[in-house]
């Protein structure tokens, strides 16, 4: 019996937050933070382990037997990087959010650290899992911190954003508890008892019948409804509009990415057949997603509700490079995941920076702040930069393999999606600019006194920092995506494109 | 004139040993309340109640350790799996599980009737039920003390029917069980301490409908007994799987007798149990009985009547399955959307929580319907899922209830759901405990309520009906904006003025807690009672 | 061509030429990290980078001018980049003829504007971040000339793009700035996809985007892919270099520190989109038909930034559409290349490094004006600054000369190869570029002439002043550069760049003296000064711009609608589009989903009329439930 | 075919019916209450008749159980309708309705 590194990993930060119960006072940040710290630790530890034996993590251990659930955890390359993020976020944002109370409420730090600390618990379990029931279950219990950080810590009308998120996430998570429990029982027919974990099922359900087209769509919507895409995408901008920066953060970077997570983990891997003949439906909805979450956000007066915008842009790139059926396609998202997270934190937290100093989140109560407060400035410059996806930032090179995955097979595809990085440079830049240039108005003046402190340059340049570094040597995560990415694609029976181009997805 | 040879019957005295103890604690409280003087009656009825319950697990366990023997062994040793006391109850592993959870779930219950605390040294009940409310004599039995020790009995009665009612074996086994846990209960309902009135009302109304509902019962039971010529589940099973044609009653009247009288039988059981279009009771007498009332029938009377209707359709109707399922479907569909689209207006946390057992009552049906018997070694079958649906329940029922006796406004349990903004900053304990409790109500993942659902509708699917499965789900969704509901208001609304989270006596404490830590703990290693559940196989006959 | 294609191990100076992006880089980091505690001198560690790096690009052209010619293109594997699945991208430098050329224009233009601007920038207080962003600059812009590969150079092209956005924009508390470099960076990105485009279509086709395996693939791609990929890197190229269509930010531009106008928007930057035809020349040759198209985009450009430089009284905004037309004309010999044959390319470099040259040298004069004018820039403030700035007048008047190409300064002769390239590929073409010559006479001459003859017209309180010699020297050796960098170049630079622009076994001799086209090119140029003389010269210079009815005028002054073109049919809609994407989410969506819940919640105020409180009500519903149950059943029955 | 048994049971579902329609029409609760209980003794009736047609004993056995269990439901109804009765001084089962919606 080796050492169970990924259930200690799965359970540490959720000990942590039970812990937290206790009255423990002004010592809670900082068990938090020490929590969060060590689950990093253990993370990292993972890496070595993973790249000298990537099976010599896995875990399987009779959980619930009369459902055929198991314990079953284990990572690729896309969980292990997933997991890194989720480990390197949340210390981040406990750090970042280190003195944050509920407003008008008695909600303390003490509670944030330990819905911080389940939340990434719970994470941490839903990128490990190999087993549906597990993921689900995690998958489901993940909404309920982000629904108390929503509504504990929120602005004005959080508890409807609150209420909002939560039965959105509901809604995906019962749509896809049909798929779960149809699994169930599908799999009894398959292989003879009933069984969820993915490594088992493989493709043994796909194809055949109309049910595999059932249980895949219903993944699909629910992972469609949590990665946010347009239309079903609204409960984002109000719970990031209304959220702190810190619990946006968690819930962009790391929870929606449950959603284009699941995609390849589950629809990819389970229903190759089903999802390559519905992937032309998801271009499209990709496309549209880009589009229009690109020009939301240019539209949005709402500093976090754009940012919220600009994500369900990326989302779209995201689910494109999923369904364009290529090894650099899909390696792009299962980078531009993990390249997102840490981007978006950038612009959550500084802009989060900006607003706590103003005391507002309108894009028109600012002004000219680059004079006020440059470092500021140029940290939000950095990290709308990254949103931007410019050369030499990490985001640039997982964008870059997303289009010209798609381009390979649907160039038409690529072309509408390579329209949202002009209007990427559109938004980030329009909000720069009505933000920080131009003269100081004398409110900014006011309130906007002093400029970024050590801890906040901490985590603002230390994010930027990460994603340039990921941006010059892409290959300390690809190194471990890409053999994911090809390896994905051999188990579903995919070959890469060769040219000529354009050519169709092999059903 | 043949001269009747009476046998003396043969009484299985251990295997009946779990309900005559109750019923034995029952008729002792009885005893008490005649034989000792008022102060002393407490300590003592409180001390039956445990001493009964405990007594009565005890061998309950002691009964199923040997009967899984006896099964493994294939012998026939007394106790035994088979029919009890000249075939009028069954003794099988849907009962001896019934029996354990409605053991367990009574002592928590009951004993929450203990508590002191909440109304300052005074019971939840009345002190004089008789009394006038608002009149001097109540006045005076208030200030001198008195109170109605009896509710211990009652209660410990209502169990003892509840236990006959899911083993009984025939239907006037039924019947009389029926009645020996309703009418405890209509007493019970009607002696509030506080809001006298609404107790009474809720009593009247219950008492009558149920009454008007036992009627229904009673004549389908008639009916099927004059189609088939038996009472017990065998005789009727045979009767229709028989085609039995020779009957007088058969020649007479054709099938018709026997689809009138399963309407008419399955309306007395779904009454019970709170499935729409039988429901309107459910919200009122929740809402108006004394609220550990509330608790103990909310899950008492669930756990008897779908067992008991699971017994009655599966073993007896069980040759016109294809008749039957088809109308428990529809009952089933309308029971989820009516329950939880009318609870979505209330602001009334009690009526809230009614509605939401009516709702719950849906989710349950789904699997009653998919009579899925038939699984591999080791998985649950229809009445297994159901089993565990209403255990984690149970747990989350009992400590809502529990924590709405908590929350007050002045000395009454503040009901209004606008007077619980802000609980659970206020006492963030009591807040996180029913938090959970929503959650499992809820079916959130990690807790009872999620592996229940999921039981139930996996239970229903493979069983052929997925698209009924497919409808609880989506009612789920509607059921938890419920839920989440209460839960905004508790822990993001500024704190409401005035109401307080009252300090509890240990007789509240302790079952909250235990139900509580339970929900948890078959939300997360649900394994080890799912895998007790499987091994129960089905309803013997 | 067999450029790029020679790899052997790289040794001793090529080994470390990625110091020459290294140094700049890591000096604009420094002083954006740790500048501020060596804030009042951190400009000279920024003057210092350019240099060294200047001196590392002259000490590796020395080492390849000491190299036999075969041996000087030299592929510098740095590392590898990225690995996704079917390809990988490694990170190497191409030290070669053609990029060493670009290195020594880049590193000598930009270390003689670093020095400039310790002098034009001694008063901001912000100047540390300028030399930094100056000096990222540097680094993103060897890069792009230095890349051995596509993405690489494209990492580049977005950098220098970074650059121009913070420079443009460096005074951000003027909006003007602030939107002039947003518009920069946005218009740029759409050419950028061009580029991009390109690329993927390289991936899908070669599986590769390094020069070496490109053009060496190049043959096996569908010729209408070909075509398509010399597009997609027109529009890249269209796109950095302010060609029409993409031309409208070039002038915004203008809103950046003079010394950025010169360095970024007048000699480097804006040249890259020459570079990268040139660069790709194996693919123009195979796409003939793109090669077309990049010579109508010349012209056209030729013209509309001639047009936009005879009417505009902004100083930088002529000097900036003198650009744009000048960039045409190496934007036509890169396309003619690809039509005539390749020694086009080497007049397009050419042209090129001369222009950098001379333009830089003016744009610096410009900014010595308005260093002594108070930030003015309107030519009709100015006249009469030759006897207050004899400096800035001699230096910038050798760059005058040289761009209206009077022999031999460097305009001639690069500008002449051009126009006789143009001939000979199309009569028709040849006029145009004639023309255009002619024309870049005329609107030169009236800038002279309005800024630094006439009557003075300064504005009250202006008192000019020669600049310091921090900035006038810099001037002086830009001066020079710009009457000697013809002779220098005219024959070598033909030799030096064969790889490119020599077909085995044709020699191609320039001429030194004037040809009948050279001379007819002549003749136009002295037919557009006077003509300029004639207008501008005789009569007092109105201090307002005076009212006309002159539709060219008119035209020119809103920049040959170029701003219009683009707000009427992309900016207006994007920002409906993104205004009603607002609105529809806000108004539209969400409330489409909240109604539904709200429906649902209307639906529960009804169904609990139900509940009336009454016992009977309740039986009565009970005895329906039971009709209703034996209906169902009787059903099931007989069904 | 068994007249007999025919008129008998038909008998009981009449009185059944009456009972039944009595419950849903009179608003005293003792009526409601002697209809309920009107209602059982058809059943009885239905019992008697059914053990005289199948020749058993069982369903005359089960219609004393079903007296006695009448006679208790008498107790506990009889007292909760005096206390109600005591309370609002009315027998009207219209008037307690506080407890609706």
């Amino acid at each position: 019996m080796t050492f169970p590194l990924l259930t200690c990993l799965g359970l540490l930060p959720i000990i942590g937050a039970a812990i937290l119960i206790l009255p423990v006072r002004a010592a809670g940040k900082w068990i938090g933070l020490g929590f969060a710290l060590a689950t990093l630790g253990l993370a990292a530890a993972a890496v070595p382990v993973y790249l000298g034996d990537p099976t010599a993590l896995t875990q399987t251990v009779p959980w619930i037997p009369a459902f055929g659930a198991y314990w079953a955890l284990s990572v690729d390359g896309m969980g292990l990087t997933m997991v890194l993020l989720t480990a390197l976020l949340t210390p981040l944002v406990l750090f970042a959010e280190w003195n944050i109370t509920g407003k008008g409420t008695k909600w303390t730090s003490q509670a944030f650290a330990a819905l911080v600390l389940l939340l990434e618990g719970l994470s941490l379990l839903v990128f490990m899992a190999d087993d549906i029931l597990l993921f689900y279950i995690c998958f489901e219990a993940t909404l309920i911190p982000m629904y108390f950080l929503i509504g504990g810590f929120g602005g004005e009308r959080r508890s409807q954003a609150a209420l909002k998120f939560l039965l959105f996430g509901l809604a995906g998570g019962l749509i896809m508890l049909v798929s779960v429990v149809g699994i169930g029982s599908f799999s009894q027919q398959a292989i003879g008892a009933p069984t969820y974990l993915i490594s088992q099922i493989g493709v043994s359900l796909s194809g055949g019948s109309t049910w595999a087209w059932v249980l895949m769509l219903c993944f699909l919507a629910a992972f469609i409804l949590k990665a946010p895409m347009v239309p079903v995408h609204t409960w984002l901008p109000t719970a990031a509009e209304e959220a702190t920066p810190g619990s946006s953060v968690l819930m962009v970077g790391i929870l929606d990415k449950i959603g284009t997570f699941g995609m390849i983990r589950i629809c990819l891997t389970l229903f190759p057949v089903e999802s390559a003949a519905i992937a032309p439906v998801m271009i499209v909805l990709a496309l549209v997603s880009i589009i229009y979450g690109a020009l939301a956000a240019i539209g949005s007066k709402n500093l976090l509700r754009l940012v919220a915008y600009t994500s369900v842009s990326h989302f779209g790139f995201m689910v494109l490079g999923i369904y364009t059926f290529t090894s650099v396609g899909l390696g792009g998202t299962m980078f531009y995941q993990v390249n997102h997270g840490f981007s978006t934190a950038a612009l959550f937290l500084v802009l989060g920076f900006l607003i706590k100093r103003r005391g507002s989140a309108n894009v028109a109560d600012y002004g000219g702040v680059q004079s006020q407060a440059p470092i500021l400035s140029g940290a939000l410059l950095l990290a709308g930069l990254s949103g931007l996806a410019l050369p030499g930032m990490s985001t640039f090179v997982s964008e870059f393999e997303v289009l010209a995955g798609s381009w390979s097979r649907y160039p038409w595809a690529a072309i509408v999606a390579a329209l949202g990085t002009v209007l990427a440079a559109v938004y980030i830049l329009l909000m720069y600019q009505r933000t920080m240039t131009g003269p100081a108005t004398p409110e900014v003046e006011e309130t906007i006194t002093t400029d970024l402190t050590l801890k906040e340059k901490l985590v603002a340049f230390g994010l930027a920092a990460v994603v340039i570094i990921l941006g010059l040597i892409p290959n300390l995560a690809l190194s471990v995506i890409t053999p994911t990415a090809q390896e994905t694609l051999t188990q579903i029976g995919v070959a890469d494109h060769q040219a000529p181009l354009g050519e169709e997805v092999p059903a | 004139m043949i001269a009747l040879e009476t046998v003396a019957p043969v009484i299985e005295w251990q295997s009946l040993s779990p309900v005559l103890i109750v019923l034995g604690g029952a008729c002792l409280g009885v005893i008490w309340e005649g034989v000792l003087p008022r102060r002393l009656r407490n300590p003592f009825q409180i001390v039956t109640l445990l001493a009964a319950i405990i007594g009565a697990l005890t061998m309950l366990t002691l009964n199923f350790l040997h009967a899984s023997l006896a099964t493994d062994a294939a012998t026939s040793v007394d106790p035994k799996v088979g029919l009890l006391a000249v075939g009028t109850l069954c003794s099988d592993g849907p009962s001896m599980a019934a029996w354990f959870a409605l053991l367990v779930f009574g002592g928590l219950a009951l004993l929450i009737f203990g508590d002191r605390q909440l109304n300052q040294g005074a019971s939840a009940f009345a002190s004089a039920a008789a009394t006038t409310p608002g009149s001097d004599e109540e006045q005076l039995a208030d200030t001198i003390g008195r109170e109605h020790t009896e509710v211990y009995a009652l209660g410990l009665f209502s169990l003892a029917g509840m236990m006959v009612f899911v083993a009984a074996n025939d239907l006037i086994t039924m019947f009389i069980a029926l009645e020996v846990m309703s009418l405890p209960l209509y007493l019970l309902a009607a002696i509030a301490r506080r809001k006298r009135l609404l107790s009474q009302e809720a009593a009247l109304k219950y008492f009558l409908l149920g009454a008007f509902a036992s009627a229904f019962f009673l004549f389908g039971a008639a009916l099927i007994y004059g189609y088939s010529g038996s009472f017990q589940w065998a005789g009727i099973d045979s009767a229709i799987s028989g085609g039995s044609t020779s009957g007088v009653a058969v020649v007479t009247f054709g099938d018709g007798i026997l689809i009138t009288g399963v309407a008419l039988l399955a309306v007395g059981l779904l009454f019970k149990m709170g499935a729409v279009p039988f429901q309107s009771w459910v919200p009122d007498v929740y809402t108006g009985s004394p609220t550990p009332v509330t608790g103990w029938m909310a899950v008492g009377v669930k756990i008897a009547a779908i067992l008991g209707m699971m017994r009655v359709f599966y073993v007896a109707l069980g040759g016109i399955r294809w008749t039957w399922q088809p109308v428990i479907a529809v009952v089933a569909v309308l029971t989820m959307v009516v329950g939880v689209i009318m609870a979505l207006a209330q602001t009334n946390i009690k009526r809230l929580l009614a509605y939401s057992a009516v709702s719950h009552a849906g989710f349950i049906l789904t699997a009653v319907v998919g009579t899925q018997f038939y699984v591999g070694a080791g998985q649950l079958n229809a009445i297994g899922s159901v089993m565990f649906y209403l255990i984690g329940y149970g747990f989350a029922t009992i400590a809502g209830f529990a924590i709405i006796m908590m929350v007050r406004r002045g000395s009454a349990e503040a009901w209004d759901l606008d007077d619980w903004a802000g609980i659970g900053v206020k006492n963030p304990v009591v807040g996180v405990l029913f938090a959970i409790v929503l959650l499992s109500f809820a079916g959130i993942p990690l807790t009872a309520g999620f592996i229940g659902k999921w039981a139930v509708f996996t239970s229903a699917w493979t069983g052929g009906y997925w698209w009924l499965a497919v409808v609880g789900i989506a009612f789920s969704l509607v059921a938890a904006y419920l839920y989440l509901k209460v839960l905004i208001k508790m822990f993001f609304a500024p704190p409401a003025e005035g109401v307080r989270v009252a300090k509890a006596s240990p007789f509240v404490w302790i079952p909250v807690i235990i139900s509580t830590i339970a929900t948890l703990i078959l939300g997360l290693l649900p394994g080890p009672v799912m895998q007790w559940l499987s091994t129960l196989e089905i309803f013997i006959r | 061509m067999e450029i790029g294609t020679l790899t052997f191990d790289a040794t001793g100076l090529y080994q470390y030429s990625w110091l020459l992006i290294a140094i700049p880089a890591l000096s604009a980091l420094l002083l954006l990290t740790f500048g501020p505690l060596f804030d009042r001198k951190a400009h000279w560690l920024g003057v210092f980078a350019s240099c060294a790096s200047c001196g590392y690009a002259l000490a590796l052209f020395y080492a390849m001018l000491r190299t036999g010619a075969a041996e000087r293109a030299v592929d510098v594997p740095v590392a590898e980049w990225i690995s996704a699945g079917s390809w990988t991208v490694s990170f190497g430098l191409q030290i070669d003829q053609l990029s060493i050329l670009f290195a020594l224009l880049i590193t000598t233009v930009g270390s003689i504007i670093h020095i400039y601007s310790v002098g034009y920038m001694a008063d901001d207080p912000r100047r540390r971040r300028f030399f930094a962003y100056l000096n990222l600059f540097i680094a993103a812009m060897l890069l792009l000339v230095l890349a051995d590969s596509y993405l690489t150079l494209f990492v580049g092209w977005e950098g220098v793009g970074l650059a121009s956005y913070l420079l443009i924009g460096f005074w951000q508390h003027k909006p003007s700035a602030a939107a002039a470099a947003k518009k920069a960076f946005v218009m740029n990105r759409i050419g950028d996809l061009g580029l991009t485009m390109a690329m993927f279509s390289m991936f899908a086709w070669c599986g590769s985007v390094s020069f070496a395996d490109v053009f060496a693939k190049v043959d096996g791609i569908d010729p209408g892919w070909v075509t398509a990929i010399g597009f997609f890197l027109l529009l890249a190229a269209c796109g950095k270099s302010a060609q029409v269509p993409l031309q409208a930010w070039l002038l915004d531009a203008m809103e950046g520190p003079t010394p950025v106008s010169a360095l970024i928007h007048a000699a480097t930057m804006v040249t890259a989109g020459v570079y990268l035809i040139v660069r790709s020349n194996a693919i123009y040759a195979l796409a003939p038909v793109a090669s077309v198209a990049v010579v109508i985009v010349a012209l056209v450009t030729i013209f509309v930034g001639a047009w936009i430089g005879c009417s505009k009284d902004d100083i930088k905004k002529v000097l900036a559409g003198s650009t744009m037309s000048q960039i045409g004309y190496m934007m036509l010999a890169a396309g003619l290349g690809a039509l005539i044959g390749p020694v086009a390319y080497a007049f397009a470099i050419f042209h090129l490094l001369t222009h950098g040259c001379f333009k830089a040298n003016m744009f610096l004069g410009a900014g010595s004006v308005m260093h002594a004018t108070d930030g003015d820039v309107d030519m009709r403030h100015f006249g009469a600054l030759r006897k207050a700035l004899p400096v800035t007048f001699l230096t910038f008047a050798c760059g005058y000369l040289a761009i209206i190409g009077i022999p031999p300064l460097a305009g001639y002769f690069s500008k002449d190869h051009i126009v006789e390239a143009a001939f000979e590929y199309h009569l028709g073409v040849g006029l145009a570029a004639l023309i255009g010559a002619g024309l870049t006479a005329f609107y030169m001459t009236r800038l002279l002439v309005m800024t630094f003859f006439g009557k003075a017209r300064w504005v009250e309180g202006v008192h000019p002043h020669e600049s310091p010699k921090i900035m006038t020297i810099p001037l002086i050796l830009l001066a020079l550069a710009s009457i000697g960098a013809g002779v220098a170049l005219n024959a070598w630079i033909i030799d030096w760049m064969a790889p490119i622009s020599a077909v085995a076994g044709e020699t191609h001799a320039v001429s030194w003296m004037p040809t009948p086209i050279g001379i007819a090119t002549l003749a136009t140029v002295a037919l557009g000064v006077l003509a300029a003389i004639w207008l501008f010269g005789r009569c007092e210079v109105p201090s307002t711009p005076p009212q006309t009815k002159n539709p060219l005028v008119i035209v020119g002054r809103r920049d040959v609608f170029g701003d219009v073109i683009n707000d009427t049919l992309v900016v207006k809609p994007v920002m409906a589009l993104s205004t009603a994407a607002d609105v529809v989410d806000q108004s539209g969506l969400d409330r489409m989903w909240n109604g539904l819940g709200k429906g649902t919640l209307a639906l529960s105020q009804l169904t609990r009329k139900v509940q009336t409180g009454r016992v009977r009500s309740y039986a009565l519903v009970t005895v329906l439930g039971a009709l209703l149950v034996g209906v169902l059943l009787l059903i099931g029955q007989l069904g | 075919m068994n007249p007999t048994l025919l008129a008998v049971v038909t008998l009981a579902a009449v009185l059944f019916c009456i009972g039944l329609v009595g419950v849903l029409i009179r608003r005293n609760a003792l009526i409601i209450f002697m209809c309920v209980e009107l209602m059982l003794n058809a059943a009885n009736l239905l019992f008697v008749a059914f053990a005289w047609a199948h020749g058993g004993l069982d369903g005359q056995v089960a219609a004393f159980f079903v007296m006695v269990v009448a006679a208790a439901e008498v107790v506990v109804g009889l007292s909760i309708i005096v206390a109600v009765y005591r309370a609002r001084r009315t027998t009207s089962v219209d008037v307690p309705d506080a407890l609706r919606l």
